[in-house]
């Protein structure tokens, strides 16, 4: 399946892209599997998304737990716990 | 309701007077952040503010219903820039109109900690040692904490 | 630091622009309260806000000191009216600014549950069925009660 | 001795007088006092002033207790529970 993923703020300077279409192997159905995928890329994206880091996920523009489910065309984003206000 | 997520600046004044006019409302709560010249010890020059576009609204518009499900809410404002700000910018303005004082208080402050840890928003300040993220603060996670506490039959 | 007690309305807006205008401040918390047409189950026309000249200004100077000792209050305005007043009419402003939200939130509320049980003025609501004392309300005294349980070493 | 006694709001108007130079008697010295010095005037006095009801008092404009001494000069204040802000 193919999803949109968004990454912001600090963790999107240390990957180095704010945005990419990935084509996800079969295996791949959860947030948590979304993330250990990029981890085994390695290098950047090992470290920025690490399961010792603080990360923050949504999927489709909702915050979204590690065991939540994504599905083909859904946009998913990573962050740092937010700053605002 | 009025929800906005924008890069101008904003009138609190005109913001205030706005709020539905009617005479059922004998309270107004009001929140205004600024960027401070000082932040964990180090001088700030400017600040930039970074969003998600279109998730900060729908993030807003969530904790604005929380309030409204908790506390009499007859009116209420939420304004929060992004971009660069310099200090003693204004970043963001809450205000909330109600019958009595104590459920605008509540859901003023409600709205502002909810917003804090749950719009996605992130500061980086430029200082004198150079640019930084700043840092979620634990304080926000339990200043937010608090209103769960007191929602019943949670934990 | 401002307070007055006057006759004449305010503009929340160039008070709040006011108040003092450093950049050490990131949080202006601010209240309005306004005059409801409804009160008790009772339509009111008009309302006359008496006050007892001299002690009120003393009195408001009292909670204000009291706040800035318990919170970070960088600075603050306080204005009550009194006289004749309308539904939808402004009656009081009480904001604060300080370092931190926090703070602000908390002077603020504490200034208005004060003001609300110490200063003294009284309300008198013209409605359909004659003029009647506002009473004061068990639920004030709670809201004033709760800042002083939070005081270190009181009972 | 020599006090000034303000009335305000519902009570003003039940003992129709919002101020007035009293000269008290030498057992008087405390806001308790006064309060029955008052009471025993009798008629609106005694229903406006009377101990069961909720009476709030100021010296010299300053909230004051029942116990309060009072002295020469003073500006002593009678008034309902406020009901401002």
């Amino acid at each position: 399946m193919k999803v949109k993923v968004l990454y912001f703020a600090g963790l999107r300077e240390q990957v180095g892209s704010s945005s990419e279409e990935l084509e996800l192997p079969a295996g791949v159905s959860t947030l948590a599997g979304l993330r250990s995928h990029l981890v085994a890329r390695g290098g950047v994206w090992q470290s920025a998304l690490a399961e010792t880091r603080l990360v923050r996920m949504a999927v489709n523009q909702q915050m979204a737990q590690a065991a939540s489910a994504i599905r083909s065309g859904d946009e998913v984003a990573f962050f740092p716990p937010v700053t605002g206000g | 309701m009025k929800i906005l997520v924008q890069r101008e600046d904003f009138d609190v004044g005109a913001e205030i007077r706005a709020l539905a006019g009617h005479a059922r409302i004998g309270a107004v709560a009001s929140f205004i952040g600024l960027v401070r010249d000082l932040n964990d010890g180090s001088a700030v020059a400017t600040m930039t503010l970074e969003h998600y576009p279109g998730m900060t609204e729908k993030a807003i518009e969530g904790i604005v219903a929380q309030a409204k499900g908790r506390w009499e809410v007859l009116d209420c404002t939420v304004i929060h820039r992004f971009g660069e700000l310099k200090p003693a910018d204004q970043i963001v303005l809450v205000a909330v109109a109600s019958g009595h004082r104590g459920d605008a208080f509540a859901a003023c402050e409600f709205i502002m900690d909810y917003l804090k840890t749950r719009a996605p928003f992130w500061k980086k300040e430029q200082t004198p040692q150079g640019a930084r993220w700043v840092e979620a603060r634990a304080t926000d996670d339990e200043a937010a904490g608090r209103w769960q506490r007191k929602e019943p039959g949670a934990a």
